[in-house]
């Protein structure tokens, strides 16, 4: 590659001994990683290794304890992003970083806005990007409202708010983590581009065949510490893996089939306009006014012992469907629970009628994070044994039960009491998993159940799923992780602008092919 | 109420304090306190003299901005050997009641409200009697035949000025129009503390034709009298002789004359009268007869209608006239 | 439990700073006026010379805390759950001349008479805060502009009231007006006889010590149960910390809204009754008004818990008893305001701080309990 | 485009409101409902309020909640009228500003670098505000002082000097033509003269340099670099951190601006009472604030916020009668809602529709015809509403407009959340 004749170039960034502590936490000990000019660098490691902390310190956002930094072989101290943008490094979050209520171009430009006078030059900041988005094929429309893109359009954006700064070390945390594989590989489209022309990329992700199709260089954390710097080229996927945790990768295979043909949920023509609910609407009339709707006309069943996987691109009505099954948000149709129509009820009747959810986002629907366990545990059962005593909710059974969740499913706390903002997100997972499952439900949606959760944890959440499964729970399964969805799922449908667009049989199908519905590229087949 | 069995025991305190009886005398302000340029100030220009006529040792205290301890500055001063003890402000009726049945051997007085109790001494004003001499004058003064007034807030006390002024009025000219403002209701006492709004209630009735306007608003009333020199018109003051408190000299020339209320004089009286040996459980009215209230003649500019001011004083100071003090 | 028990003392320090360094800068102000901050500071435990001034004192400290306590678990059943019940005002003097009329129409024995008073001044409150939540529920009107413009309505409308139908008898030359006066049987006994156990002679002030002051303990007692053991509560912190997980939970927010603000102005609508029960026995044009607003500071101060919240009270009413004192003392007496200010900024400032800390400690407690995340073992 | 549509419908919104006035004023008679001086009082009472909800849109906009308006405009009118009976209405403005802005970052320390909740910080600084205030007068004021002998009391400062205030020269000044053409009380024309009058006669100048305001906070915060920073800070300040936006001095600035507009609303009160009245702001700091809000956190919603409330205002004030041909003109408005209704439900070819409004729409008219009907005979039985009634028509307004109006509301997404570098949500 090109990489052989930009060998004896001084290195792009080279990290020294960097180590960051936090109260309790090493996050980064001793790292030392060298990037050389014109590549692709991956940093690969487990949840919580410290890849992101690194970045933050690379990126000025955070002050390292020991260490030091050198960009293009001058060694630098930044106190602020500013500083290292001043050195050309820009970064893209693994979150977004995006004012939803600003336009696209103000995005962009923000810190960095062109001026006349004191008025901010949207002419001029208009021509630059399109320039930009030109010449890296990098599609947005400046004028839009961020809040109206789609997460793709948002990964661009802020791509362009880095390369408008004229950053030529990109650090990309985790960037294709809510992106199909067509978006995927365009993105790796636009940073060979990037690449060719001098760019340097820092890219980090879990998903390692990605890692090795796009990389230059690897290094492999561990434990907030460096413990491999390996060519691609001489690695696979699995190695890669076992260098991580230093133990073998888990699959997410069902074994045998344990579907019955008793039907738990049954959901039946369930439609859900954008603008607003109006009960009583014919959703028929609503389509046929053009109206946009967010669910149109969605039916299936699942069984018990069935695990359904959704599959779809982020925005196509996964969380619609999960919350009108929930009944957090109306909609038309109906929806079934063991035979029962429970389209009317409250979203408590719901749960106690049967329903468990673990939501997509577990600290915005899952969690009180300044409560303690044991009353996250009570959230959502409130109103049923253990936590209930009349009136009174019963706090002594409320901790026992904890006990036994964190017991059960390996929580690691220091007990009942503590905060649920001081465990790691894996730990708060499987709190959840552990509580949803605790009611004794008929049926359980898992919405992203092992997102941003390590490998360890994955496996364990995988298990208690199956093993729920196999003792007759139904399972609605929506997940962004392909492997995760072909791997569990009995039944395969892809979601598509609020249509499920295919019935797919998870034993035959790829992710390549699987993403070729989701993204609309293959016509909707009905397989059965 | 419950738990006045107290009282038996209350002398020991007074006895015990004031010492070779030297006359303490002290005073509770209505909220707002000493230094409001009105109706406070009025009070303690009375206990002032009463310092420097009579050798009195006073202490006055002002309440919080809600009023809640007016009766717990009542007793504070009570305990402190005080004696006699004024509230000024017809708020404090309630509270002296109260205090004089706990400290039955002090002598109190209010301001504005009637006597309550055998010890409690109400220092009345005819505002009303006074407000018909501003009537009169007002009426016989407009050239338009149309005159305003321009009410604080609206409470029993301000209607009685109301009531005065338009009875005043209407004996000159029965058909004279007479615009008729609140800036508040009663329990929100901005109104005495808004000029914008007294401003603009006046404006409004100049811009309709009328010359005079009257005003009971306190710190209100300057926009009143700003109203009147924007439409270059006349204006009457409240309270104190407003031509010579109020400093703006674009704004003196407007104020016609002013209803004065001398509560200096009552609390100054009331003093006196304490000294003298006087006991509680009356009223003392000041009205025209004892010229306690009036109109202010600075500025000379009601001295061409003296002559009916007079006679009007004089039919009521001789019953001929009862002024209304409700309107 | 060490954890929670370093917290509390973490806050406690806290707060202890806190009124340090208010009574500090209060002192810089009272010298720069010219007065003797030393003077000033006897001045707020110059309970007076005799022992019925200090009875009396006390009972004007103990009285002024009751409503201010009140109103603060009023504010804070709102604040819990992210709601923020500007109305209280509003909301307590439109229940207290409502239910100082009511109970002026009939007379009952005592017990009966007061509950009747009592329960329609909670159900005035509660419903006036209706309003707002319904407004919230059902058209998504922010409840601080509604309950603001609630206020001035309520005060017009009490206006309205105490000098039209609900006016009653005065005694000639009494220009306040007032609702009719209760009967003996609905004043609230008085609590003098504590004064008793420490030989102290009984305040002869107004009805001595309020005996709603037992009420409101009670009333304490039972929010602090209702919002810290009952699953109403529970559904108000969910709601309160985390709306969208609560509602995923199956709590209705709607209903909570509706459930919290009608708790709240029923609290609110009480405000006013230990001032009419106790020591007035009727609603007048004068009545005390402002302890709504005070009630916010109040229950910011006591961090929205009924005990802070009880603390915060007798320490607002503490600094409200020495106006007289300080005015005796040559002090203006607007320094209490000051330091009033001066503390809740304080305190919040050092709860904040104290409360990271505390976080802080509690993470790392966890993480070395754990174990987790140290590089010992990959050192290589 | 769609710029353009809103445009177009505010201006048509704007000409059927006045010609809606007319109508109802030359039916009932009211010459006030149009009359200059209630548009002159109305622009005098908005002033404050829109001053106030200028300093809350500035604080808010950058993602701090500002419910200490009140306390900073209190201390605006103090430090106004002890600077201007000194040297004058020039220095009264300054002292006003900076004594704002001295309230705004008290706020600010308070908010932005030790993280205390915004409410909780606004409430302390309305404690302290007044009490501030009241402590410097009974020192600065007492008896016997330089102060006290120019005219001072505790609860007042001596007088100050009186700006400047003019008028259009030859339209509502000299010849005054619109003055002429508004007594004709002709349908419209004269109207629209009394309302142009009532703007443009004899004006404070601080009243134009507030309305100006209004257009210059516009252009800073949507059109300049600084106000992208700004907005950034109130929407989503991670964002803006990570691009290397100072969020920490964005936030000061824009709260000790936000308390200086709070200060400016209380020099307006002290020139036009021309002089500092203890409680003169009387609430208009919280009013601000509903103004605000009221107006979607724009400065265009904010003024039509602050003139309905200074309207209202004014016209109570000027005519108790005026205030019952509201019933008429909400009977009109209520009429006008049901044709268009009843002409949505009668055009054909949407079947689709009716069958879909039905039941909820059917229950809306029927409570808008009867409140038409209800309002209409008040509006013929009632000609004096007591005083307390009329007093709370600008609440009683807002209340009405907010439950038809406020769920197109948006407050900025991180607005009231307590921001920490280098923390991420
Ligand atoms: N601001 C912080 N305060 C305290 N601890 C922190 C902070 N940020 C990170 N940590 C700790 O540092 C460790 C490393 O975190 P970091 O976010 O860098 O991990 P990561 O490798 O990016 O993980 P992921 O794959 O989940 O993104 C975490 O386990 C966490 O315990
Ligand atoms: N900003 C922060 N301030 C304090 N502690 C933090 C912060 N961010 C993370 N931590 C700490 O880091 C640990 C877990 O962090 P982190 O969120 O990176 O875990 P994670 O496994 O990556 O989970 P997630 O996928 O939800 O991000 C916890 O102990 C948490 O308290
Ligand atoms: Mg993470
Ligand atoms: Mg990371």
């Amino acid at each position: 590659m090109s990489a052989d004749t930009l060998a004896t170039a001084r290195p792009a960034v080279e990290l020294e001994g960097i180590t960051k502590r936090f109260p309790g936490v090493v996050a980064n000990h001793d790292i030392r990683i060298t990037v050389r000019p014109g590549t692709v660098h991956a940093i690969v490691g487990e949840n919580g290794a410290g890849k992101s902390t690194l970045m933050k310190i690379l990126y000025g956002m955070q002050k390292p304890d020991e260490g030091t930094i050198r960009v293009n072989g001058e060694e630098v101290s930044f106190r602020t992003p500013s500083d290292a943008i001043e050195v050309g490094i820009g970064m893209v979050h693994q979150h977004f970083m995006l004012a939803d209520n600003l336009t696209v171009l103000e995005n962009i430009v923000l810190g960095a806005e062109p001026k006349k006078f004191a008025r901010l030059d949207t002419a001029f900041a208009r021509r630059r990007i399109t320039e930009l988005a030109e010449s890296h094929g990098l599609r947005v429309d400046p004028d839009k409202l961020v809040e109206d893109l789609g997460v793709g359009d948002r990964q661009r954006v802020e791509i362009l708010k880095v390369l408008y700064r004229g950053a030529r070390i990109l650090i990309l945390d985790e960037p294709t983590a809510v992106l199909v594989p067509q978006e995927v590989e365009e993105l790796f489209q636009n940073l060979r581009e990037l690449k060719s022309e001098g760019l340097t990329v820092i890219f980090i992700s879990h998903k390692l065949d990605e890692v090795l199709g796009i990389a230059d260089e690897i290094t492999v954390i561990r434990r907030g510490t460096t413990v491999a710097s390996v060519d691609p080229g001489d690695v696979t996927a699995r190695q890669l893996a076992e260098l991580m945790v230093g133990s073998e990768l888990p699959t997410p295979e069902t074994r045998e089939s344990t579907v019955t043909d008793v039907v738990t949920l049954k959901i039946g023509n369930l439609t859900m306009g954008a603008d607003g609910h109006r009960p009583g609407a014919d959703p028929a009339k609503l389509r046929e006014e053009g109206r946009r709707l967010l669910l149109d006309d969605v039916s299936f069943e699942i069984h018990q012992g069935e695990i359904l996987g959704i599959a779809g691109v982020e925005g196509n009505g996964q969380s619609e469907l999960i919350e009108a099954i929930m009944g957090i948000r109306p909609a038309h149709g109906t929806i079934e629970l063991a035979g029962q129509d429970i389209s009317g009820w409250s979203t408590l009747r719901r749960r106690e009628s049967g329903i468990g959810y673990i939501p997509e986002d577990r600290h915005r629907q899952g969690l009180l994070l300044e409560a303690s366990l044991w009353e996250n545990r009570v959230l959502g059962h409130q109103t049923r044994k253990p936590a209930r005593r009349g009136i009174w909710v019963n706090r002594r059974a409320s901790r026992a039960d904890t006990q036994r969740i964190v017991e059960a499913y390996d929580v690691r706390t220091p007990g009942v009491d503590t905060l649920a903002l001081a465990l790691s997100g894996g730990n708060q997972q499987k709190l959840i998993v552990g509580r949803e499952m605790s009611g004794e439900p008929k049926f359980l949606i898992a919405a992203h159940p092992t997102r941003g959760v390590d490998v360890g944890a994955q496996a364990a959440i995988w298990d208690h799923l199956r093993d729920a499964r196999a003792a007759g729970l139904a399972v609605l399964l929506i997940s962004a992780d392909l492997d995760e969805l072909i791997g569990l799922s009995d039944t395969l449908r892809v979601i598509y602008r609020g249509r499920i667009v295919a019935a797919l049989d998870p034993t035959d199908i790829t992710p390549e092919r699987l993403g070729g519905y989701m993204t609309g590229a293959i016509a909707g087949t009905e397989e059965s | 109420g419950g738990g006045s069995g107290g009282g038996t025991t209350a002398s020991e305190a007074p006895s015990s304090e004031a010492s070779e009886s030297t006359l303490k005398v002290g005073l509770a302000f209505d909220v707002g306190g000493r230094g409001d340029k009105s109706f406070n100030d009025a009070a303690y220009a009375g206990l002032e003299k009463a310092k420097t006529d009579l050798g009195a040792e006073i202490k006055e205290l002002s309440p919080t901005a809600d009023g809640s301890n007016r009766g717990d500055l009542l007793r504070q001063l009570a305990d402190a050997g005080y004696n006699p003890i004024i509230g000024v402000g017809f708020a404090y009726g309630d509270d002296i009641k109260k205090t004089a049945a706990e400290y039955p051997d002090i002598q109190f007085a209010v301001v504005d409200s009637a006597s309550n109790g055998p010890n409690v001494t109400g220092l009345l004003f005819a505002e009303e009697q006074g407000s018909y001499l501003a009537g009169v004058a007002a009426a016989t003064k407009s050239e338009a035949d149309h005159v305003g007034f321009v009410g604080g807030v609206e409470n029993d006390l301000i209607k009685k000025f109301e009531a005065g002024f338009v009875a005043g009025v209407k004996s000159v000219k029965p058909d004279a129009k007479i615009d008729i403002k609140y800036l508040t209701p009663d329990g929100d006492f901005s109104g005495f503390k808004a000029p914008d709004k007294g401003k603009v209630a006046a404006e409004k009735m100049y811009q309709d034709g009328a010359d005079i306007v009257y005003h009971a608003a306190g710190d209100s009333g300057l926009g009143v009298f700003q109203a009147a020199a924007a439409a270059k018109k006349k204006a009457i003051g409240v309270d104190s002789d407003q031509r010579q408190t109020v400093k703006e000299t674009n704004l003196q020339g407007v104020i016609m004359t002013s209803m004065l209320k001398r509560v200096d004089v009552g609390v100054f009286e009331f003093i006196k009268a304490f000294q003298g040996g006087a006991k509680g459980g009356t009223n003392v009215t000041y009205d025209l007869k004892v010229d306690g209230v009036g109109l202010s003649t600075t500025g000379g500019e009601i001295d061409d209608i003296k002559d009916k001011l007079d006679a009007a004083k004089q039919d009521i100071v001789d019953g001929k006239i009862t002024v209304p003090t409700k309107p | 439990m060490p954890a929670g028990l370093n917290r509390a003392l973490l806050t406690v320090v806290g707060a202890v700073v806190a009124i340090v360094l208010a009574i500090a800068i209060s002192s810089v102000a009272i010298i720069a006026a010219g007065a003797d901050p030393v003077a000033a500071l006897t001045a707020f435990f110059d309970f007076g010379a005799s022992e019925r001034s200090v009875s009396n004192n006390i009972a004007a400290f103990l009285n002024r805390s009751v409503p201010l306590f009140i109103s603060g678990l009023a504010v804070a059943v709102g604040f819990r759950m992210n709601l923020f019940n500007i109305g209280v005002e509003g909301q307590y003097r439109l229940a207290a001349i409502v239910a100082a009329y009511v109970g002026s129409t009939f007379t009952a024995p005592a017990p009966i008479q007061i509950a009747v008073i009592v329960v329609v001044a909670a159900a005035v409150g509660g419903l006036y805060a209706l309003i707002p939540a319904v407004m919230k529920v059902t058209r998504g009107v922010n409840e601080v502009i509604a309950t603001i413009m609630l206020n001035y309505i309520a005060i017009n409308l009490t206006s309205f009231l105490v000098r039209g139908p609900f006016a009653g008898e005065r005694a000639e030359g009494q220009l306040t007006t007032t609702t009719p006066k209760l009967g003996e049987s609905a004043m609230f006994p008085n609590i003098n006889f504590i004064f008793d156990w420490f030989g102290q002679p009984p305040p002869t002030r107004g009805g001595g010590v309020w005996g709603f002051l037992l009420l409101a303990v009670v009333l304490g007692v039972v929010v602090w149960a209702v919002l810290e053991r009952t699953r109403f509560g529970f559904g108000v912190k969910a709601s309160g910390l985390n709306g969208p997980a609560a509602l995923a939970s199956g709590v209705d927010p709607r209903k909570m809204i509706i459930a919290a603000m009608v708790m709240s102005g029923a609290i609110a609508g009480l405000i006013g009754l230990p001032e009419i029960l106790g020591d007035r026995g009727a609603f007048n044009s004068n009545f005390t008004a402002g302890l709504g607003f005070l009630g916010i500071a109040v229950a910011l101060l006591g961090r929205n818990k009924p005990v802070g919240i009880a603390f915060a009270a007798l320490l607002f009413a503490f600094l409200d008893r020495a106006q007289g004192a300080l005015q005796i003392a040559e002090v203006p007496a607007s320094v209490v305001t000051i330091i009033q200010g001066v503390i809740v900024l304080l305190v919040v400032v050092a709860n904040e701080v104290t409360n990271r800390l505390a976080l802080r400690l509690e993470e790392r407690r966890a993480a070395q309990q754990l174990g987790s995340n140290t590089p010992v073992e990959v050192a290589a | 485009m769609t710029r353009i549509g809103k445009y177009h419908v505010a201006l048509i919104g704007v000409a059927a409101l006045i010609l809606l006035m007319s109508l109802v004023r030359v039916v009932t008679g009211e010459d006030d409902i149009t009359s200059s001086g209630t548009f002159g009082a109305a622009l005098m009472l908005s002033v404050p309020i829109g001053l106030a909800g200028l300093g809350g849109l500035w604080s808010e906009r950058a993602g701090v909640v500002n419910i200490g308006l009140e306390g900073m405009m209190v201390l605006g009118t103090w430090f106004a009228g002890w600077a201007g009976y000194q040297w004058g209405p020039l220095a009264a403005l300054l002292a006003g500003l900076l004594g704002g802005a001295l309230g705004g970052l008290i706020h600010a320390v308070a908010t932005v670098t030790f993280g205390v909740d915004h409410i909780v910080s606004g409430v302390a600084i309305n404690l302290l505000g007044p009490g501030i205030t009241r402590f410097l007068s009974e020192v600065l004021y007492k008896e016997g002082t330089p102060a006290a002998e120019a005219g001072a009391g505790i609860t007042s400062s001596p007088a100050i000097g009186s700006p400047p205030r003019p008028s259009l020269p030859l339209l509502s000044d000299g010849p005054d033509l619109l003055g002429k053409l508004e007594q004709t009380h002709w349908f419209l024309l004269s109207d629209i003269a009394g309302i142009l009058r009532g703007l443009t006669h004899n004006v404070n100048v601080l009243v134009i340099l507030a309305v100006l305001l209004l257009p210059l906070t516009f252009y800073v915060i949507w059109r300049t670099a600084f106000g992208l920073r700004l907005r950034s800070a109130g929407e989503n300040p991670w964002a803006a951190e990570s691009l290397g936006v100072n969020v920490y001095l964005i936030k000061y600035l824009a709260v000790v601006i936000s308390g200086a507009f709070a200060g400016l609303g209380g020099v307006f009160l002290v020139f036009v009472s021309t002089k500092y009245v203890e409680g003169q702001t009387a609430g208009r700091g919280f009013i601000g604030l509903a103004a605000m809000i009221f107006g979607n956190w724009r400065p265009g919603g904010l003024a039509i916020g602050a003139s309905l409330f200074g309207y209202a205002d004014g016209l109570q004030l000027r005519s108790n009668g005026a205030i019952t041909s509201f019933f008429l003109f909400g009977a009109v408005l209520l009429l006008a809602y049901l044709v268009i209704m009843a002409r949505r439900m009668l055009a054909p070819g949407r079947p689709a529709d009716l069958a879909v409004r039905s039941a909820k729409d059917y229950t809306l008219m029927a409570v808008a015809a009867a409140g038409m009907v209800v309002l209409f005979w008040l509006w013929l039985t009632v000609d004096q509403l007591p005083n307390e009634f009329v007093f709370i028509t600008p609440h009683v307004l807002t209340l009405l407009v907010l439950l038809v109006a406020s769920q197109r509301l948006r407050m900025p997404k991180a607005d009231g959340v307590s921001y920490r570098r280098g923390e991420q949500h």
